[in-house]
């Protein structure tokens, strides 16, 4: 019997490091796009807890515990990192999308500087902090951009633009680099 | 006075003191057979065209800022016939007619370059398109011609061919096609306007029209009340506030449409370029300034600036296309009110008041249409009948379904253009 | 230009698709019949000054009526569209 | 010439440049202009029209005449300001305008005929015979404007843009923006303060003032150092604020690399930095303006504050004597300073009677400089005193007309200025930009003293402003505080041109003309003359010129007008507003998962939107893309053949309202379709023309997926955004795109179902798989969906996986296909194949289709109001006399068919009169073994059987074509269901 065989959105591709940021490929194996129907917010959220350790987050925010995750992509939208597919039947809509999304994360001391080249966000760490999360743009590319740490970010972007966000935060932190 | 080479080389040695007023300052008469709202450079056209070529000189045209002070004076300067739809057809195809003679018409030199225009496409779909459009065209008795990608070279051997995000397939090229100084083509029209008798009144605000048993009779003004047997509203960029005065709602959205000039450079652009991945032109004036332009900055408003990303987005089509661009400095970029139509063709057409008449939805193609505008509205103004190059303008076309001009095929609705 | 997106906070104008007058909120009725739907699709009061009109937050896609000012380009409150107010 | 123990520059380094070819030696510290001044120098370039010879004017951005190319090749910047490009060693700069040489300019003979060339010239000649105006004049007149030139080859540097974000943003470090800066810093507001210099402190860089008992720029750099030690701090240096935006929002320029030798090509040359800030504190100073007297303009007179900058600063003079000459108190610094600095002062010359001067030089008060001598460069002047004419010695002459505040950033946002008496200037308008408020000599509080208290208080007022309690205002430091005491002098009268705006050559003479001419709007005047619209915007000139203006027409200055700015506050270049565009930049890449496996195959790609897709795949022997597309489209008609369709949109709709959603955006009802079925629906938009086309899978009762075209994909998931949001909020239905998750294969042929069961878990036969029927499937071993649909009119499939295995998944079915005698095909193939069952694409629907156009208007349905309904309704929009979709068949042997052409009736004229229509798209088709096309035709449903003439003049090609149904092939369907 044949076996079909994955590849990661940015593969080949990464890790680099360039000057005082390293970029890796955060390999994603499931995730979920919750969507709570009408009136049904808190049942899912409780639920998800029961299921995963993770409730349905607040607007702009990533909770996490043990090995998962649920992040807020959008309006009534969450991204739920877990094993095992979410039963939320009749509370949410539950649509597969860990193959949707390239995410690569940012270390170094110059993970923001590098991020503000391509982010029309506030990054300041007095007002974005470790835990929140933003829908926003990379360069021209829609993204959801974390904290992941003091130093460390993580940034989310269709699957199908993996190459353009490895060049463009390549280029950006090649051009911070040759500052110092 | 008419310009000509004796009174030139006269001027030149008595110290330039002999040059009259371009137009007069004269005071509003109590009443006017025609009064046109707005000064701009259709205001200016149709007043020409009424005096020239129906005879009608007891005209007024009020301008609450200065002559030429809309978008005649904020503008990319291109003038061209390359559009497809019936309707728009033959009435830029007349436009630029009168473009072709417009010089020795007004003893004006508005610097009418026909220098050429290429569109440039970037895939197999735009070419067709084009083709359909440059066919049109041809059709329609104008010029075109169909250039692949080493055609393209010959003429513009600064684009980048090779890397870029959309290669350049080729282009169509409007021999016909150029630029104009904007400002001289409403000095020109006002100074003719005036040459006939035609009052031009600056610092004039319109503030209400007057309406009697469905009927026009005038027009209020921050200089007091005007009579009038008809009135013609010209006033793209505010057509709307124009319009309330007479109770009317328009389908027009007005928005910003910014635009750029840089500092002076010796000659390196000699066609009006227009790349087909995103609104971008872009021409060289005779200064040396590079004059471009993109698309709206995508909001309804009247503040005559933009802002920053539809800037941006600009100056990455220039990137990409023409890399070579990128030491140009931008000196200057300013913003104008585009009248937006649903479907991006204007309207010349009655309105429901009797003697009430109106010229709005230009869009962002007014500059070229400077003189068909004002021919044809002279002619409906003065005969009550469309021109024949302007009859599909009607304001009842979205109603009816008929008629409707989307050159972009994005829709005839508002926002989509 | 900042708009302000009920959920995301305040955001660059880039993040955002406009969608005109917030009049587009009342459709009128199945059987209000073309004129009817003519008017409502076409024409406009387009103020020169206060106005309210919809954006898409396109990174979150969320509609939104925005009050805003055509001649000063005051940004002054948002509202989600769903939440039905024309 | 160097002043020996003057100016910051390390007189110990030398740093080797070239001018114009010539080897120079400057010291580190210096600006080009700094150092071609030590050399001796000071013709250095010509002016736009006349060619006159100018040299440094002023010492900062504002320079309108010191404008050089930096560099050669690619890396040529045209029209530097020598004021601003600091030195490095190696650096390269030429003149500009001038042919053969700066010294021997060709062109300056329009100088002489410049009694024919006032302002508006243009405008009245060059018409006879017009012909000329293209063919002679215009090319004349270009080539003689211009400045610098582009090196017309493509941009090789690299540039940057930045987003910042700060509570406070300071614009200026003088002493105003320094004091604002640390009041509001020591508050604990976040603060970043923005400085076009290499080096902040302002004027205080330029003057011998004293603060707190030090020399100011000492004390400058004492504030620095405890800003630096700031963590809310942020300083940026060589930074132009050049724009105000909405919503406090600004753009800046950062030089970063341009005072560097070049050393790889990874430094940037420039960061475009877009800076949002609450609140904002404009200290932007002022600039000293020029008089207007005769010959003012000749290399070696300059701003008086600029000779002051050049020796306090940079320890240099331009000529061993000097000059000066003002209308105000501020200037006799200028002479002391020189006079301390070993410099011999031949006058000073004070257009005021009764003023004191204490300066140890000969003192001419009440007195003008009414002419000049020199030709490439100043060598005297002439000053006229109660009647008497003095001839004077000087090689620079200082000259000062007062001061303008910089008001630039408050007029952006169409704030105009307001005219101030006192200062006889423009101060901004209180408010003009929200948000910011105005400090210092920005706003005409010219002495230090003014300055520092000026910032400490507005800094303290932002502090406030922005919510911090118990703000402190530091103690202001001590500093001079003279009051600025001036007497208006705009023109002297006299012989010969007086200039006013040095670049453009616009002189007294040529405003009063635009006067006399009736162009007495100041917008008029500017745009006649030109004046103000040379690189420095007028910054030098405005104000003098509207005095002139306003003497002309006999009015008062306010009410003559006012000047305004318009972003931005000093040029910017394109390659950093755009940076990051050039080459691919422009638009993210979007990859299929088997773009790998198809570069592979050697398939040239093209792009479709943002995507990229095989045209075609060659094999061997194939000399052209018609042999591979005629063999690939002969492939899928006799066994199979394999694409990649997964970028068509994938929508996810689920909800308890899903299926009544569905029936509101498809003109046909979708809720009666059955689970694990497929329906073709339309969408139009609200104006009741053809949004997209797709297909929409039941995959349960509350979950179905929809498909759109790849260009629409973006368009149709707002639109569906828009109507669950704005439109039907009751409906609770959510919609996710699924684009991305599933890596999507058409399997296409009579063997699609033998490829496919090679490789699905549990294989289908018409039963479990009907047509139009859809299903979760194992696809070895991988959960995946299988959708019976066609897009060729051939039995066929599209299998989805997740996209982790598309690769995988792709390479495994074009294998098992070949072993069928299939194989992969490309985008050509796929468009022939469409063609040959009529099936439409955006070449089609091109936004001006009605569905009736397209014969699907009975598509909408009766029993339901859905978007679009209603106004498709319109009269002209099913008009039988609509151009409707045909299909054509060449009548008798022609070249081809071309899309784009034009249609009319046999033995008609080819005019826009007689036009009956169009040809949307072609091919050939192998399998009807013909050339065939889709056009829209007018009537043209009822015209089947007719012929009709093909047009296209673009390409040469005529031919008649018969019409017939737009389905060629398999009209019956009966190969979709075999």
């Amino acid at each position: 019997m044949v076996k079909l065989i994955a590849q990661t959105p940015c593969e080949g591709q990464l890790p680099m490091t360039i000057g005082d940021v390293t970029l890796t490929e955060v390999v994603i194996q499931t995730a979920w796009n919750v969507a709570p129907f009408a009136g049904k917010e808190a049942d899912v959220s409780k639920a998800l807890e029961a299921q995963s350790g993770v409730g349905f987050p607040a607007a702009n925010r990533m909770l996490t515990k043990a090995g998962s995750r649920s992040i807020w992509v959008g309006a009534g939208r969450a991204l739920v990192q877990c094993d095992g597919l979410p039963e939320l039947s009749g509370l949410a809509a539950v649509t597969e999308q860990g193959d949707a999304i390239a995410a690569v994360r940012l270390d170094g001391p110059a993970a923001e500087a590098t991020l503000a080249r391509l982010v029309p966000l506030d990054l300041r760490v007095s007002t974005f902090k470790r835990g929140h999360t933003a829908r926003s743009f990379v360069g021209h590319m829609a993204a959801s951009v974390t904290r992941v740490g003091a130093e460390a970010f993580e940034v989310m972007v269709m699957r199908s633009m993996a190459r353009t966000l490895v060049h463009e935060l390549e280029e950006a932190a090649k051009g911070l680099a040759a500052r110092a | 006075m008419r310009y000509n080479a004796w009174q030139i080389f006269k001027e030149a040695f008595t110290g330039q003191t002999g040059w009259k007023p371009v137009w007069r300052d004269p005071e509003p008469k109590k009443e006017y057979d025609i009064v046109l709202i707005g000064g701009g450079g259709h205001g200016l056209s149709t007043a020409y065209y009424l005096a020239k070529n129906h005879g009608l000189t007891n005209i007024a045209v009020l301008e609450k800022g200065y002559i030429g002070s809309g978008n005649i004076g904020r503008n990319t300067t291109i003038v061209r016939a390359n559009y497809f739809l019936p309707g728009n057809s033959e009435f830029y195809s007349h436009s630029l007619k009168l473009w072709e003679g417009l010089e020795s018409d007004l003893n004006y030199n508005v610097m009418h370059s026909q220098r050429g225009l290429i569109n440039l496409f970037h895939s197999d779909g735009q070419r067709d398109a084009f083709v359909r459009r440059g066919n049109a065209m041809i059709n329609q008795g104008d010029d075109a011609v169909l250039l692949d990608r080493d055609g393209v070279r010959q003429h513009l051997p600064y684009i980048d061919f090779d890397n870029v995000r959309f290669p350049v397939y080729g282009g169509l090229l409007h021999p016909r096609g150029g630029t104009a100084r904007h400002d001289a083509v409403a000095w020109g029209y006002a100074r003719g306007a005036d040459q006939r008798g035609v009052d031009l009144i600056q610092n004039c605000e319109v503030t209400g029209i007057d309406i009697s048993n469905g009927k026009v009779t005038g027009v209020q003004t921050s200089r007091g009340p005007i009579r009038a047997k008809k009135v013609a509203m010209v006033a793209a960029g505010r057509s709307g506030q124009v319009a309330a005065m007479a109770g009317m709602r328009l389908p027009i959205e007005s928005h910003v449409l910014q635009a750029f000039v840089t500092e002076g450079l010796k000659p390196v652009i000699d066609h009006v370029v227009s790349f087909g991945m995103g609104h971008f032109y872009i021409s060289q004036s005779d200064k040396g300034g590079l004059v471009f332009g993109g698309d709206l900055d995508f909001y309804s408003s009247y503040a005559q600036r933009g802002n920053l990303p539809m800037k941006e987005h600009v100056m990455e089509a220039a990137m990409t296309l023409m890399p070579m661009i990128g030491k140009a400095k931008v000196l200057r970029s300013w913003g104008g009110i585009m009248d937006m139509s649903p479907d991006g063709s204007p309207i010349i057409d009655r309105t429901h008041v009797d003697g009430l008449f109106v010229n709005c939805g230009w869009n962002y193609g007014g500059f070229k249409a400077v003189p068909a505008s004002g021919w044809a509205y002279a002619h409906l103004i003065a005969t009550g009948k469309p021109h024949d190059t302007a009859a599909r303008y009607r304001l009842d076309r979205f109603t009816t379904g008929r008629g409707i001009m989307d050159e972009e095929g994005t829709g005839s609705q508002h926002n989509l253009h | 230009m900042r708009i302000t997106c009920p959920h995301c906070g305040e955001r660059d104008r880039r993040e955002f698709t406009y969608q005109g007058a917030s009049e587009i909120m009342a459709r009128p009725d199945a059987d209000a019949g073309v004129s009817a739907f003519a008017d409502y699709l076409h024409l406009r009061d387009n103020p020169a000054g206060d106005t309210r009109d919809m954006w898409y937050h396109d990174p979150c896609g969320a509609w939104i009526v925005v009050d805003r000012n055509t001649v000063t380009h005051a940004v002054t409150g948002s509202t989600l569209a769903r939440e039905g107010r024309t | 010439m160097r002043l020996k123990g003057k100016g910051f520059p390390d007189q110990q380094r030398s740093v080797p440049f070239t001018f114009d070819g010539e080897r120079m030696t400057g010291h580190a510290g210096d600006t080009l202009a700094s150092a071609l001044l030590g050399n001796g120098v000071r013709l250095v370039g010509r002016s736009f029209k006349y060619h006159r010879p100018r040299g440094v004017y002023g010492a900062g951005s504002e320079e309108p005449n010191a404008l050089v190319t930096i560099g050669h090749g690619a890396a040529a910047d045209p029209n530097v300001r020598a004021t601003v490009q600091e030195l490095y060693e190696g650096l390269e700069a030429r003149s500009q305008n001038r042919w053969p040489s700066l010294k021997t300019d060709v062109m300056a003979v329009n100088d002489l005929l410049s009694p024919f060339l006032g302002a508006g010239f243009y405008y009245k000649t060059f018409m006879w015979p017009r012909s000329f105006w293209e063919k002679l004049y215009e090319p004349f007149i270009r080539r003689a404007a211009g400045l610098g030139a582009l090196s017309g080859d493509h941009n090789e540097d690299r540039y940057e843009r930045a987003f910042a974000f700060c509570d406070l943003l300071v614009i200026g470090a003088g002493p105003a923006g320094l004091m604002a800066a640390l009041t509001a810093a020591r508050a604990g507001v976040d603060v970043i303060l923005a400085d076009e210099d290499s080096r902040m402190g302002g004027r205080l860089l330029s003057e011998t003032t004293e603060v707190d008992g030090k020399t100011g720029h000492l004390w400058a750099d004492d504030v620095l150092a405890e800003l630096r030690g700031m963590d809310n701090v942020r300083l940026m240096t060589r930074t132009t604020v050049f724009g105000a935006y909405d919503q406090g929002t600004f753009g800046a320029l950062e030089r970063v690399g341009h005072h560097k030798p070049r050393k790889g090509d990874e430094l940037p040359r420039e960061c475009f930095w877009r800076i949002v800030a609450q609140r904002s504190i404009l200290c932007a100073g002022a600039l000293e303006r020029p008089i207007a007297f005769p010959n003012n303009d000749r290399p070696g007179i300059m701003s008086a504050s600029a000779v002051r900058s050049f020796a306090n600063r940079y320890g240099v003079v331009g000529a061993p004597e000097v000059a000066v000459f003002a209308n105000n108190d501020d200037a006799h610094r200028t002479a002391r300073d020189l006079i301390a600095a070993g410099v011999k002062v031949s006058a000073l010359i004070d257009s005021r009677d009764d003023v004191e001067v204490k300066v140890d030089a000969p003192v001419f008060t009440g007195a003008r400089v009414v002419q000049t001598s020199g030709r490439l460069g100043l060598e005297g002047l002439t000053v006229e005193q109660g009647g008497r004419r003095h001839g004077i010695k000087a090689g620079v002459l200082a000259m000062s007309g007062g001061w303008n505040p910089s008001v630039h950033l408050t007029c952006h946002m169409n704030g105009r200025p307001v005219w101030d008496a006192g200062i006889q200037s423009f101060v901004p308008r209180d408010g003009a930009i929200p948000g910011m408020t105005v400090a210092g000599a920005a706003r005409g509080r010219f002495s230090t003293a003014a300055c520092l208290a000026d910032g400490a208080e507005q800094g303290a007022a932002a502090a406030t402003a922005l919510g911090r309690k118990n703000v402190i205002s530091p103690d202001v430091p001590h500093a001079e505080g003279a009051a600025y005491r001036h007497q208006p002098l705009w023109a002297v009268e006299g012989r010969g041109r007086k200039w006013i705006d040095f670049q453009n050559d616009v002189h007294v003479k040529d405003i009063k003309l635009a006067a006399q001419e009736n162009f007495r709007s100041v917008e008029h005047m500017k745009r006649y003359t030109t004046q103000g619209m040379a690189t420095d915007q007028g910054k030098n000139s405005n104000v003098v010129a509207l005095a002139v203006l306003a003497d002309a027409t006999g009015r008062g200055i306010p009410e003559t007008g006012t000047t305004t700015f318009r972003p931005p506050y000093s040029p910017v270049a394109i390659a950093a507003l755009g940076a990051g565009a050039q080459g691919k930049g422009f638009a993210p890449q979007r990859f299929t998962t088997s773009h790998a496996a198809s570069i592979a195959r050697g398939a040239p790609m093209i792009e479709a939107g943002l995507w990229y897709r095989p045209s075609y795949f060659p094999a061997t022997g194939e000399k052209t893309w018609r042999e591979a597309c005629d063999r690939e489209v002969q492939m899928v008609r006799s066994t199979v053949g394999v694409c990649d369709v997964s970028t068509l949109g994938k929508i996810d709709i689920q909800g308890p309202d899903a299926a009544a959603f569905l029936d509101f955006v498809y003109t046909n009802t979708m809720s009666t379709l059955k689970v694990g079925k497929v329906r073709y629906g339309l969408m139009l938009r609200e104006d009741g023309y053809v949004l997209d086309d797709g297909t929409c899978s039941r995959l349960g009762e509350m979950h179905f997926v929809i498909t759109t075209t790849t260009a629409a994909a973006a368009l149709v998931m707002r639109h569906l955004d828009f109507v669950a949001q704005a439109l039907r909020p009751d409906l609770d239905v959510q919609i996710v795109s699924v684009t991305e998750q599933w890596a999507q294969f058409g399997v296409v042929g009579a063997k699609s179902r033998e490829v496919l069961n090679t490789i699905l878990d549990k294989p289908i036969d018409d039963d479990s798989m009907p047509y139009m029927g859809c299903a979760d499937v194992g696809v070895a071993g991988v959960s995946g969906r299988l959708f019976r649909i066609s897009f060729s009119g051939e039995h066929a499939y599209e299998v989805a996986v997740p996209a982790r295995f598309g690769d995988s998944l792709y390479r495994l079915l074009v294998a098992n296909a070949e072993m069928f005698g299939g194989g992969p095909y490309g985008m050509e193939a796929l468009n022939v194949l469409r063609i040959e069952k009529g099936f439409i694409t955006h070449a089609e629907i091109h936004g001006r289709t009605t569905a009736f156009d397209i014969g699907m208007d009975r598509m909408i349905s009766p029993k339901k109001d859905c978007i679009g309904k209603t106004l498709a309704r319109r009269d002209g929009l099913v008009d039988e006399g609509r151009e409707q979709l045909v299909g054509l068949k060449p009548a008798g042997a022609v070249k081809q068919l071309t899309a784009g052409a034009h249609l009319f009736d046999a033995g008609a004229v080819a005019t826009r009169e007689n036009d009956q229509g169009y040809v949307t798209s072609v091919c050939y088709s192998p399998t009807v073994e013909s050339y065939l096309g889709l056009a829209f035709l007018k009537n043209g449903r009822a015209r089947h059987g007719q012929t009709v003439r093909l047009v296209d003049h673009l390409r040469g090609i005529e031919a008649l074509c018969i019409v017939c149904d737009p389905v060629f092939f398999d009209p019956e369907g009966g190969r979709l269901r075999g």
